[in-house]
């Protein structure tokens, strides 16, 4: 199959910005566009309480524009389709976010991402903004081997982080603490994708790369980076008795622990799709004696209308549960 | 010439912008082989805010200019590209503060800064199929050389043949590392876009503009 | 571009099960599956209140699955991809919503949901089954000329009426009043929905019907069926200009009003593209004084992977507002 | 034969089930052209757990066999068509009730009945190129024939035929309508199927099969 080169949109230069307009409309009850490229929750959070900003680029959605809200994200920075944003705008990101208990800047891992976040520190050194810190997170155990986990990239397992991350700092005062959590969260976090099929890019209209009907690749990154190799389509079983294990032994999950699972779809999975798939996850959980606190199945990290999905667990203590289970109000990310 | 006033230094970045336009789909072009097929918009644009950025400057210095177009390549690029194309200018207006006119040894620290934070920066050496692949051997080859136009012209020659040695390597930086050997065979974009730029300075200098020809006024020196 | 045959399922034969299976034990907290094919809330509503069924085909998920639960349908029956269940499953999912005060059958309008409908209800009646009724629901300007609304299609705009007389059947005691209120939110509701591909059945692996890239077709059917004819696509403004208008003038809507608004994305249409339309329609409802009382923009009711979209707008007075804004609780629908 | 028993009817039921399963591909294929693609597959599974579920009947009668066909195809096809053809045997085993061997002339009013009731559940007439298009022409001819065997095999002629006309047609029910002129060219699935279940019976008839090649025990009359 070949992607979908024919695009609902205006004009190329234009998809980032006319996306967050009609996003911010949308959803003016829990967002704000505070200025070009800046999207802030429409209320902000107590005062004395540390902020969180994100950056990244954009077509994900509804990654990361869906998570800004009470209980999570106070400020997102986006960036061009699949680019990172630069300096200056993780500054203003950083001020908005800046409610007197200093700002930590998450990063997912790529290289773009980390890059601008560690100038826009050093800009934020040179022009005397204190008290804000970086966290780098990761979570795809196909990027780089076990021992060498923060060379690995970040995907949709930090669903996870974000959630927890947001419901500690609403209440949080200590940048420092509020960093140690995200990298407890992140620390137990894994993930593995696959894909069947590529996207293609609304901003040049080309593919992105070619994938013949019938083939898949494990361990894709969220920009269709290049995983383990083209491989034969397995049927749903198979592809789940194949990755699932690769997570469970890489933490390594244990009989006994507890954890949150998130079957995301990377664009144009069907949830019929999904549904099956999720059905051998829980069953392979139940047989190693993993329970499972929460699922989640859906589109949170997306690769554009890329066909594929991942899989991501989340270990979790009593600590984590709570903070998992705390109210959150994001336009796509609800709980009560 | 044999120094550079800001106006120049203004109206080359301007020919910069310019010659990167006019290549833009050939860059786009190279990166679709070998990352996300944005390289030629990417840095086109930002060349281009660069060049929007200089111009409403009021009697900008050397190192302003400079300065101004870190900001607008890392800002206007994004990604780990704008970082890294952004650093060597970042880095390279740390030198030029304190300068009114800059002379080819101070052109030299410039461009040994920019290419020695670009590698901080990036953790890329020569032969890792990046940018560094045509800009290390382009600074080599200027600082090697005796006077600013023979050194624009070697220099221009020496990123052409290190964009090109970028064709048989693996990549070991940026988007094109996931893609192992199937990058082999595929020019760096960034590395061509190294390439442009430097051609576009030897053209420009070449071309030897005047101070008439410039965009904004300033006080001669 | 071409349709994705490559499916993520186990035995084509299985997939409805096989979705159901993961799909309940994912979402326990909120749905059982009572018998085969049979999706009914965890907790059934209060003895003495009206009892919602909803039957249909499958491809369409979340809907209809996503939909049971508090505040929404107490049992959804469901059939196999784009065929509706036979009447056999429709009298059991009857009986399993019966709390005691009768069970309004809802059917989106198709001629399968219709006459199972129909053959389910002589069986009702045959077999002593009382207080029973069913109400036909509809939405889709394309299917059927203004002045023949009974016999348009039901489509994504439903997603207004399941939620509205979810609410009011929470705490209702009579069929007949949450039959009218069902025919009110219909009668308020209008879609129009637009294709740029077409899918492929994960039952028989064909594509369903071709389109060319480039090409679009608007009034397409839930199920792919014919709209007016392909054109060439257009951008997304052009695209809303010539939908949009269709839709305010059937009812028609008039300055003043308040709409409940979704864009729903019939599979594979990225948000981002979403975002970009609603941007254009937020613009065109604020130009003719139609006031957004809220908008929902997603993937509601799908046609497995299409790209494309639909607008539905739902006229609201204050008793649909309230009824709206009560709390919901199902997988895919949730309001506090 | 002059009389069917009700174990033969089960294996008629039986026979009909294997004939379509045999053309599941090829009426799946004339879906695909006028509407999901599915016919071949929902029709075969509906005959094959008819099938199934008459053979846990105990002794059942005539009418339990055709009761049991018409719920096995409206549960198991669902959608329009498993309405209509469920329908088909619903009404039909409405005048087997009481009837031990069905003769003849029982068996028009079946086929009389489940044409009716085809017919007003599903509101199409000769010529909306529907399985009405193959269903009416052979039950006429059914009853215009004197014996069962002729009629069978006038019936199934009829309904061949019948089939065959909607290529020419544009349809008026069920998803293939909304294809307007793009239908015309195709025959319609439901139309074959019919003449496919007539050419099994007719067939089976053929075999005249005797109570001893039978699923299960009956006493005899
Ligand atoms: N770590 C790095 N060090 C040096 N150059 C790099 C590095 N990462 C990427 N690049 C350069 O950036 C180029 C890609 O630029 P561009 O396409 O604009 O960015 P992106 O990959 O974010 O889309 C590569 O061709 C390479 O030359
Ligand atoms: N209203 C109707 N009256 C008579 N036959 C119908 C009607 N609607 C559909 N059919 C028959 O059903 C056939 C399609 O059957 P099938 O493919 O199994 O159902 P579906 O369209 O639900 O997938 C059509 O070819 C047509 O003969
Ligand atoms: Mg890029
Ligand atoms: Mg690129
Ligand atoms: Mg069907
Ligand atoms: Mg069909």
């Amino acid at each position: 199959m070949s992607a979908r080169k024919q695009k609902l949109i205006n004009k190329p230069e234009a998809i980032v910005d006319e996306m967050l307009a009609g996003f911010c409309a949308a959803y003016h009850d829990i967002v704000r566009l505070e200025r070009e490229r800046l999207v802030v929750r429409a209320e902000p959070k107590a005062p004395g309480k540390v902020g969180l900003v994100m950056g990244g680029g954009s077509g994900h959605e509804p990654a990361m524009l869906g998570w800004v809200g009470e209980g999570l994200l106070d400020v997102n920075v986006v960036g061009e389709v699949f680019s990172a944003p630069g300096p200056g705008p993780i500054i203003e990101g950083i001020r908005a976010a800046d409610r007197g208990a200093g700002v930590l800047l998450c990063v997912s891992h790529h290289e773009g991402d980390r890059l601008n976040a560690e100038l826009a520190l050093e800009f934020c050194e040179m022009e005397g903004i204190e008290n804000v810190d970086m966290v780098i997170l990761y979570d795809d155990i196909s990027s780089a081997p076990k021992g060498s986990e923060s060379e690995r990239r970040g995907t949709a397992g930090l669903f996870f982080v974000w959630k927890m991350l947001g419901a500690y700092c609403e209440g949080a005062v200590d940048l420092a603490a509020a960093k140690a959590l995200a990298e407890k969260a992140r620390d137990n976090t894994r993930s593995l994708a696959m894909s069947l099929s590529s996207c293609a890019s609304p901003v040049s209209g080309e593919v992105m790369f070619e994938m013949a009907e019938g083939e898949m690749e494990i361990g894709m990154g969220l920009h269709g980076e290049v995983g383990r190799g083209r491989q034969k389509a397995l049927s749903a079983d198979d592809t789940i008795d194949l990755m699932l294990p690769q997570i469970l032994d890489d933490l390594p999950f244990h009989a006994g622990d507890e954890a949150l699972v998130l079957l995301n779809n990377s664009g144009s999975l069907t949830l019929m799709e999904l549904f099956i798939l999720y059905r051998r996850v829980e069953k392979m959980l139940r047989e190693a004696d993993i329970k499972v606190h929460k699922s989640w199945i859906g589109a949170y990290a997306t690769t554009l209308e890329t066909a594929g999905f991942a899989i991501s667990l989340c270990r979790v203590d009593d600590q984590l549960k709570d903070l998992w289970d705390a109210p959150a109000n994001g336009a796509y990310m609800k709980q009560v | 010439m044999t120094t550079i006033a800001p106006a120049q230094l203004a109206d080359m970045i301007g020919s910069i912008a310019r010659r990167i336009l006019s290549e833009r789909d050939r860059l786009n072009r190279l990166d679709a082989a070998l990352g996300d097929g944005d390289h030629g918009t990417s840095v086109s644009a930002a060349f281009a805010a660069a060049a929007t950025d200089i111009a409403e400057l009021k009697q900008p210095s050397a190192g302003d200019i400079w300065l101004a177009t870190a900001k607008a390549v890392m800002n206007r690029m994004g990604g780990a590209s704008g970082a890294i194309f952004g650093t060597f200018f970042l880095k390279g207006a740390g030198h030029l503060r304190g300068i009114e006119r800059v002379g080819k040894s101070d052109m030299e620290a410039v461009l040994q800064a920019g290419l020695q934070g670009v590698k901080a920066r990036g953790k890329a050496e020569v032969g890792d199929k990046t940018m560094v692949d045509a800009l290390e051997p382009a600074v080599t080859a200027f600082c090697g050389a005796d006077e600013f136009a023979g050194a624009w012209t070697r220099a221009t020659e020496a990123a052409r043949e290190g964009a090109e040695s970028t064709r048989e390597l693996v990549a070991r930086r940026g988007r094109a590392k996931y893609l192992s050997e199937r990058a082999i065979g595929h020019v760096d974009p960034g590395a061509s876009s190294i390439a442009v730029i430097f051609e576009a300075v030897d053209d420009w200098w070449g071309a030897n503009p005047t101070p008439s020809t410039l965009q904004f006024e300033e006080a001669e020196h």
